[in-house]
């Protein structure tokens, strides 16, 4: 079953296109991964989805209802949830209670939505940090506690933008495990935008590509990391081109 | 030219750069890769002047600037063309070119290093009354590097100028910046695209959550796996 | 579910033993304070104080929890005071029929007004809600049915009377008073608890990721702006039987809503003491300070002395005297 | 927060102890003031500081050498408190007042009253320039059953309260008006020296230019209401916000009609800005009229010299006054010397509403409030004591109104070289009417 | 028609006096994006430095002009480095609170200085006097005030289009970080914005006093028909300023004549709060 169908999204900035004529469609339960090159409109075609952007052209359908032009916080309601790069909340609220603002989303009882953020945090192994406030942890905790508000929202596709970004080889490779396990046990459909090869290649089911704005390439990682116009994006032209070259010879 | 010492770079109390040395001499092109989120940026906008470090120290021709201010530092000849470009967008090309120069008070100099802007990237000639918000982003690249020329400043540094071009521009750009390293100027490059970043480079530093994990010449380090293995997983 | 909500403003268990110690001290002290104080001045400035810790309190929800610089409350005081006048001067109807009645009127002014408003953000948002109270003033000093510049004097009756709210001993207004503030602190001390008190504490701190959690920015600003029309509605018709009479410059001035601003950031906006702890300073300190100076001595000197606390609290610690509290306790 | 923060912070406890203490230590303080044998308190409270505190500080000045007065002896001074040393109806007890600054703010007005009534235990209240500020320091004098004479508000509302605690010394708007009406009647019979009869077509379109504030429109109601009862027509009228930052509009909007009849209420700011404006814009008219304050005052002779030629203002006090009243002139005299100005409007009945109370206190023989307002009920003080060209004090009800003083009555003055010269009443002329207004030149 | 031709005469006078008032606080706002509530207090300070200098040493009050313009200057470079530098490092409450703490600083320290009476200066060049020009009557300190105005905005026009400093300015006010890579001193060119924005609103009080009373109360009057102004015309923008401020005059003055002058405020009130809901960037803006 198809979750989310995007058709033809342009998105222009001031004569920049951001993303233009993109297509995609995401199943349900899949892993799917945007990877492309800093600037190639990745943030842009998720700020589209999740509406923070209103797309100049194209259609977004999230569960066969045309969601195209939603607010974020109703695109929310609808079942999408996201993480942010910088997951700037509140310094006053320690980890629960920030998780407990996701869980209100659902509920407006004090109690059921404390219950449900502290059994988010036992999912993303937060619990002994629950009392902390936001400022005093390090990066990758605070990498979880936005995953942790997002899930708590119960969305039905999550889309992570750059959830590895600045953590170390390690941390990582625990994101990993961690995205994978909850995939598995909530049977979330998972939209990626990364930059860290080693996040994306493992987990993803499928991997578009973006460039320039455009979607330059999509199927299995283990085609993907082949595929030229891939390398091209990523190593450039003349890396490709060496290659054809060493190829044939 | 410039000399990094062991600096560490904190970001509200969190050092998000750990002990990083790298130094550039005069004429060369010194490429940084690595990947998003590895502290390039953060490394360049220290030695602009926008932050400091916190340990360890930046020499640029045997003067401490590690304290100094951004004016300072442009003073002295280092200009940093942003990541972003951030140019002035309800501004003409040329009076962003012109901004350019703001630390130059010799009107001669203003106008030959237009000229030789405009002979650099002849598109922007073509532009120079438009404003720059009307720009594609590669003129835009165009414009901000162009910028950066204009106080013919002693090192350049680059942030990404490849970043969000169409394949197309890019090879434009990075040609210009390869035209500028032959024409003898000193160049400080952070790059994603590794392979002509590295190319083109007399040396390069590989940076990994905020420390250098190689360092060598261009061609010693396209010949190390890590390039491939970070940047495409294989 | 009523009881639960009740249950949750009435617990400050979660508070530090300080803070419930602080409380204590402080609802004694208003309730012995008629008892052990008979001078008329003291009860005065109290009765003072406990309005502005209404008005703050309301206020504290809007501009501090939820970091809008909203600087229209007096408009929202003036719209019930002026419900409230009206109904008891010109039809006769008792107070506590005309209080529900301006509160409603002053929260439904806000529903309207955040409505619109809360389509700006930031300083043009600012700078509209300062527009609209001056709006309102205006056409309140030009519109004659409601008393015009000549304001509304509230007849004085014969006796004390309960049902009009008029009595000669302070005492009853203190504990009326003293009743609505404590309602607002325990509506406070729900609210942080409450979906709406987390949702706009995101909001402030990101109203992008806040979105994105499900939050309607705009609803839940207009909803907080609401019961900040609500606090400022009681404020404004206990104000009004108080004083018995209201002009535009009394109850609809913009001084009214930067003092409100003020006091609160000045005690610490965003917390739930901070209105308290501003008005305690500043009120006694503006109050006693015009009495014992009495226009001798330099003009204006005790207003300058507020002036440089604002600008030196504004830029060394935004978020006041609370702020500096907690600061020495977390770094402990 | 978890248990780390649960330990007492000293800092919070020390912030909050101290500042309870505080305010315990100062409201007992405040609340222990206790008065002094052989001394009559009476507060006063006026704008001391803000935006109007030039006429406080007049109106203090004259309440205090009115006091000096009475408390010494001043045997050159040829009315009755010059002889006295206190209050002889209270075995020379002194009267010592306690001043207040209400800063034209009606709350801070009535917190006051209430510090005078019951921390510092006045037997009663004089002031308080601003009418609304009079209206809830009234109402708090009411409830606490204590005295309260007006010297200087005229709104005409004050006494229509049916207050009984409440007593009024100035007459008030209406009255002002209504003797402008009556002095225009009397200038279409030809009754006024130095002008024959004026046909009443030349005077009878007004126009009416008051400021928005209490004052103001209480002053345009009652105009509306004579220029009805006398058959005079308004051909313009014109309210504007104080202290508006240009008043072109409101002066064009006002000569447009080319009414023959100026009547004017604004505070001196506006008065200024109003004349300026009218010099600029060459207004004509017949007879030029104001409600007293803004073009009655030192400052505003001062700025226009001759231009003020031919301006007519209602007052209660003159300095051509002292022709006929010397005791005027000597009093005069030393308030110049204190005050450094003359006596004014305000000022002189200031110090008129402070001898009322002087009076009052002697004839009720006793501090008790209810002695004291059946005193003030009864009292009737002859116009040759006072400064004002008043038939006197007595407080009566008389037509819905409570306590007001109906022996008073207003003067109209004319600048006359840069001197206001007394029109009217017509026995009490120093100067003949100039007609038509000339302009301002 | 007399009564027209003659109110919109006289509301372009005005109106070029308002522009001249919100100049200063739209340079400021342009620059660094930080509303100067004590904007109003800055033109009495001018007022009374005309005031006083006038009459201690009995000048000509245009001649006052320069002296004005410097303390204005001062005052505005004295606010930025002891105030608002601090003030931009905390949040918007506090940027807006804190200059609300400097307006009623400067406010009642003119109290203490100079009582709370009317001053106005009754001679000179220009005060009191005026011609009759057919039906339309031109008040000397007026035309005076209006031609004063057209030369600072065009100085200030010509300054920000084609001189260095005023490319700098406007580069800092566009993206400081840039500014600063240009080797513009933001800092600096940040101080000299609340420095121009101090001068041109001083040389528009010792305009004003050739014609108007000051009181220590001033400000808060033309603080908030500035701010109307230059929300109408667009935060920052020069020419919306003085596009506004016509457009403000207009308001006033025909406002005034033809609803009733009583409606003038409410009127003003009621434009700058469309304008905000309707068009937050106004006419002009960036």
């Amino acid at each position: 079953m198809v979750l989310l169908e995007v058709t033809d999204l342009t998105k222009d900035f001031g004569g920049v296109a951001a993303n233009s004529h993109i297509s995609l469609d995401i199943e349900k339960g899949e892993i799917i991964g945007l990877i492309g090159p800093n600037g190639a409109g990745k943030t842009t075609l998720f700020n589209c989805i999740v509406g923070y952007h209103r797309p100049d052209q194209g259609k977004i359908r999230f569960k066969d209802k045309n969601i195209t032009g939603f607010k974020p916080f109703k695109t929310n309601r609808e079942g999408i949830g996201r993480t942010f790069q910088i997951m700037s909340i509140s310094g006053d609220l320690t980890v629960l209670e920030n998780v407990m603002i996701g869980s209100f989303c659902r509920t407006s009882d004090r109690r059921i939505a404390r219950e449900e953020a502290s059994e988010i945090l036992n999912v993303v192994e937060l619990e002994k940090d629950a009392e902390a406030y936001m400022t005093e942890l390090p990066i990758a905790t605070q990498k979880r506690v936005g995953l942790a508000m997002a899930l708590a929202t119960r969305p039905e596709l999550l889309m992570l933008d750059e959830v590895a970004s600045g953590l170390n080889p390690k941390e990582t490779e625990e994101m990993v495990a961690l995205l994978q396990r909850i995939h598995k046990a909530k049977g979330l459909t998972v939209f990626v935008i990364e930059h860290v090869m080693e996040v994306v290649m493992p987990i993803s089911q499928r991997i578009i590509v973006l460039d320039g704005g455009q979607k330059i390439a999509e199927g299995k990682p283990r085609d993907i990391a082949s595929d030229e116009r891939v390398i091209k994006a990523y190593l450039g032209e003349k890396y490709a081109k060496g290659r054809k070259n060493r190829g044939s010879i | 030219m410039l000399k990094v010492e062991k600096i560490e770079v904190r970001y509200s109390g969190v050092p998000v750069i750990h002990d990083v040395s790298f130094h550039v001499n005069g004429g060369e092109l010194v490429s940084i890769v690595g990947a998003n989120g590895s502290g390039k940026t953060t490394l360049l906008k220290t030695v602009a002047g926008t932050l400091h470090p916190a340990k360890g120290s930046i020499e640029f021709e045997d003067e401490d600037i590690s304290t100094s201010s951004t004016v300072n530092i442009v003073r002295k000849g280092i200009t940093y063309v942003p990541e972003e470009r951030r140019i002035f967008g309800p501004l003409s090309v040329e009076e962003n070119l012109k901004l350019g120069a703001y630390i130059v008070d010799d009107r001669e100099e203003i106008e030959k290093n237009l000229d030789y802007v405009y002979s650099l990237f002849p598109i922007l000639k073509a532009r120079q009354k438009q404003l720059g918000e009307t720009l594609s982003g590669g003129e835009q690249q165009m414009l901000a590097t162009g910028r950066g020329l204009m106080s013919s400043p002693k090192l350049l540094m680059l942030d990404e100028p490849s970043l969000g071009l169409m394949p197309k521009l890019v090879d434009e750009m990075l040609e210009a910046v390869a035209t500028l390293k032959e024409e003898g100027k000193t160049i400080l490059l952070v790059e994603q695209k590794v392979r002509e970043a590295l190319e083109m480079a007399d040396r390069g530093y590989v940076l990994q959550t905020g420390r250098t994990i190689y360092k060598g010449t261009g061609e010693e380090l396209l010949e190390t796996d890590i390039v491939k293995k970070a940047f495409l997983g294989l | 579910m009523q009881i639960r909500t009740l249950k949750d403003a009435l617990s400050f268990g979660d508070l530090p033993a300080v803070e419930r110690i602080g409380f204590i001290l402080f609802i004694t002290f208003c309730f012995i304070f008629p008892w052990i104080i008979k001078g008329g001045f003291a009860q005065a400035v109290m009765i003072q104080f406990l309005i502005f810790c209404l008005y703050g309190l309301g206020w504290n929800l809007i501009g501090g929890y939820g970091g809008q610089v909203a600087l229209g409350q007096a408009k929202n005081v003036g719209m019930s005071a002026y419900t409230v006048a009206l109904l008891m001067v010109r039809w006769n109807i008792p107070f506590w029929v005309c209080t529900p009645l301006g509160v409603i009127v002053a929260t439904i002014e806000s529903f309207v007004l955040g409505y619109f408003l809360f389509r700006l953000r930031g300083h043009y948002f600012a700078i509209a809600t300062i527009a609209v109270s001056l709006v309102w003033q205006q056409l309140f000093i030009n519109w004659n049915f409601i008393g015009g510049a000549r304001g509304i004097e509230l007849p004085l009756r014969e006796t004390p009377n309960f049902i009009y709210m008029q009595f000669d001993s302070p005492v009853y207004y203190h504990y009326f008073a003293f009743v609505l503030v404590m309602i607002a602190i325990l509506y406070m001390n729900w609210f942080r608890k409450s979906r709406l008190g987390y949702q706009l504490r995101a909001i402030t701190a990101n109203e992008d990721v806040a979105e994105s959690l499900g939050i309607n920015a705009h609803w839940v600003k207009v909803k907080a702006y609401c019961i900040t029309g609500i606090f400022a509605g009681m404020g404004g018709a206990f104000y009004t039987v108080y004083y018995s009479y209201i002009d535009p410059f009394s109850v609809m001035h913009l001084e009214l809503s930067i003092m409100i601003a003020l006091m609160t950031m000045i005690g610490g906006a965003g917390s739930m003491w901070g209105p308290i702890i501003g008005a305690m300073i500043l009120i006694p300190l503006d109050r006693y300070l015009g009495a014992w100076l009495g226009g001798r001595g330099i003009l204006g000197v005790d207003f300058m002395i507020y002036a440089l606390m604002v600008m030196i609290i504004s830029a060394y610690e935004p978020r006041g005297i609370w702020g500096i509290i907690e600061k020495a306790r977390r770094k402990r | 927060m978890g248990a780390k923060t649960k330990i007492i912070s000293p800092y919070f406890l020390k912030v909050t102890v101290g500042l309870l203490v505080v305010s315990v230590a100062v409201s007992i303080g405040f609340g222990m003031a206790r008065a002094q044998p052989a001394e009559v308190k009476i507060g006063v409270i006026y704008p001391l500081s803000g935006p109007v505190a030039h006429a406080g500080q007049m109106s203090k000045d004259a309440v205090s050498l009115c006091v000096d007065y009475i408390n010494n002896k001043w045997s050159q001074l040829p009315i009755p408190i010059g002889n006295w040393e206190g209050i002889p109806g209270l075995n020379g007890a002194k009267i010592k007042l306690i001043f207040a600054d209400h800063r034209g703010e009606p709350d801070r007005g009535a917190d006051l009253a209430k510090k005078l009534i019951l921390d510092e235990k006045v037997v009663g209240i004089c002031g308080c320039y601003h009418s609304s500020v009079t209206k809830t320091v009234s109402t708090v004098c009411e409830k606490h059953k204590i005295p309260m004479i007006n010297p200087e508000s005229t709104s005409p509302v004050l006494t229509k309260r049916g207050y009984k605690w409440f007593f009024r010394a100035t007459p008030h708007d209406r009255i002002f008006v209504r003797d402008f009406f009556e002095f225009l009647e009397l200038l279409t019979r030809g009754k006024v020296p130095g002008v024959g009869a004026v046909p009443k077509s030349d005077i009878d379109e007004i126009g009416a230019c008051t400021e928005n504030t209490e004052w103001g429109a209480g002053t345009r109601d009652v105009i509306k209401e004579f220029a009805k009862k006398y058959g005079y027509k308004i051909v313009s009228d014109v309210t504007y916000p104080h202290e508006s930052p240009d008043l072109t509009a409101e002066v064009r909007r006002l000569l447009t009609p080319k009414p023959e009849t100026l009547m004017f209420a604004s505070y001196i700011s506006d008065a200024i800005l109003l004349t300026k404006t009218m010099k600029e814009l060459k207004a004509k008219a017949n007879v030029f009229w104001s409600q007293d304050v803004g073009f009655y005052q030192p400052k505003y002779i001062e700025t226009f010299g001759a231009a003020t030629q031919g301006i007519l203002n209602r007052t209660v006090f003159s300095k051509k006054l002292f022709a006929v009243k010397p005791v005027a002139r000597h009093i005069n005299e030393e308030f110049k010397k204190r005050a450094g100005v003359d006596f004014m409007g305000t000022s002189a009945r200031a110090f008129t509403g402070m001898q009322a109370w002087a009076y009052v206190l002697n004839k009720a023989q006793s501090t008790d409030p209810e002695a004291i307002r059946r005193a003030a009920e009864t009292i009737e003080i002859s116009g040759k004591d006072l400064i004002v060209p008043w038939k006197g004090i007595k407080f009566e009800n008389v037509g819905g109104e409570t306590n007001q003083n109906t022996w008073s009555s207003g003067l109209i003055v004319q600048y006359q070289k840069q001197e206001p010269e007394i029109i009217y009443p017509l026995d009490a002329a120093t100067a003949k009417f100039i007609y038509p207004w000339p302009g301002l030149k | 028609m007399e009564m027209l031709l003659s109110t919109l005469v006289s509301a372009l006078l005005m109106g070029m006096l308002f522009a001249l008032v919100a100049l200063g606080l739209a340079i400021i706002f342009g620059v660094m994006n930080i509303v100067n509530f004590a904007h109003g207090e800055f033109l009495m300070v001018g007022m009374y430095t005309a005031f006083l200098t006038a009459t201690i040493f009995s000048i000509e009050p245009l001649l006052t002009l320069p002296i004005a313009a410097m303390v204005g200057f001062l005052l505005g470079i004295a606010s930025y480095y002891m105030l608002v530098r601090y003030l931009l490092k905390g949040p918007m409450i506090a940027q807006l609170l804190g200059t609300f703490g400097l307006m009623i600083f400067l406010r009642y320290l003119a109290m203490c200085i100079f009582g709370p009476d009317y001053k106005t200066l009754e001679h000179g060049l220009l005060i009191g006097k005026s011609i009759m020009w057919g039906p339309v009557v031109l008040s000397y300190p007026r035309l005076g005030t209006a031609v004063l105005s057209m030369l600072g905005f065009g100085i200030i026009y010509w300054m920000m289009d084609y001189t260095r400093l005023g490319k700098a300015l406007k580069a800092t006010a566009l993206d400081v970080e840039a500014a600063g890579y240009m080797g513009i001193d933001t800092e600096k060119m940040r101080g000299l914005a609340w420095g121009l924005g101090g001068a041109t609103v001083g040389i528009a009080g010792a305009l004003l006093i050739n014609f108007y009373y000051v009181f220590p109360t001033i400000g808060i009057l033309f603080c908030m028909i500035a701010f109307a102004t230059v929300a109408l015309g667009g935060f920052g923008s020069i020419k919306g300023a003085f596009i506004a401020g016509l457009i403000m005059g207009m308001i006033i003055d025909l406002g005034g004549t033809y609803l009733g002058p009583q409606y003038k405020f409410a009127l003003i009130y009621l434009t700058f709060f469309l304008v905000v809901v309707i068009r937050p960037k106004g006419l002009f803006g960036w």
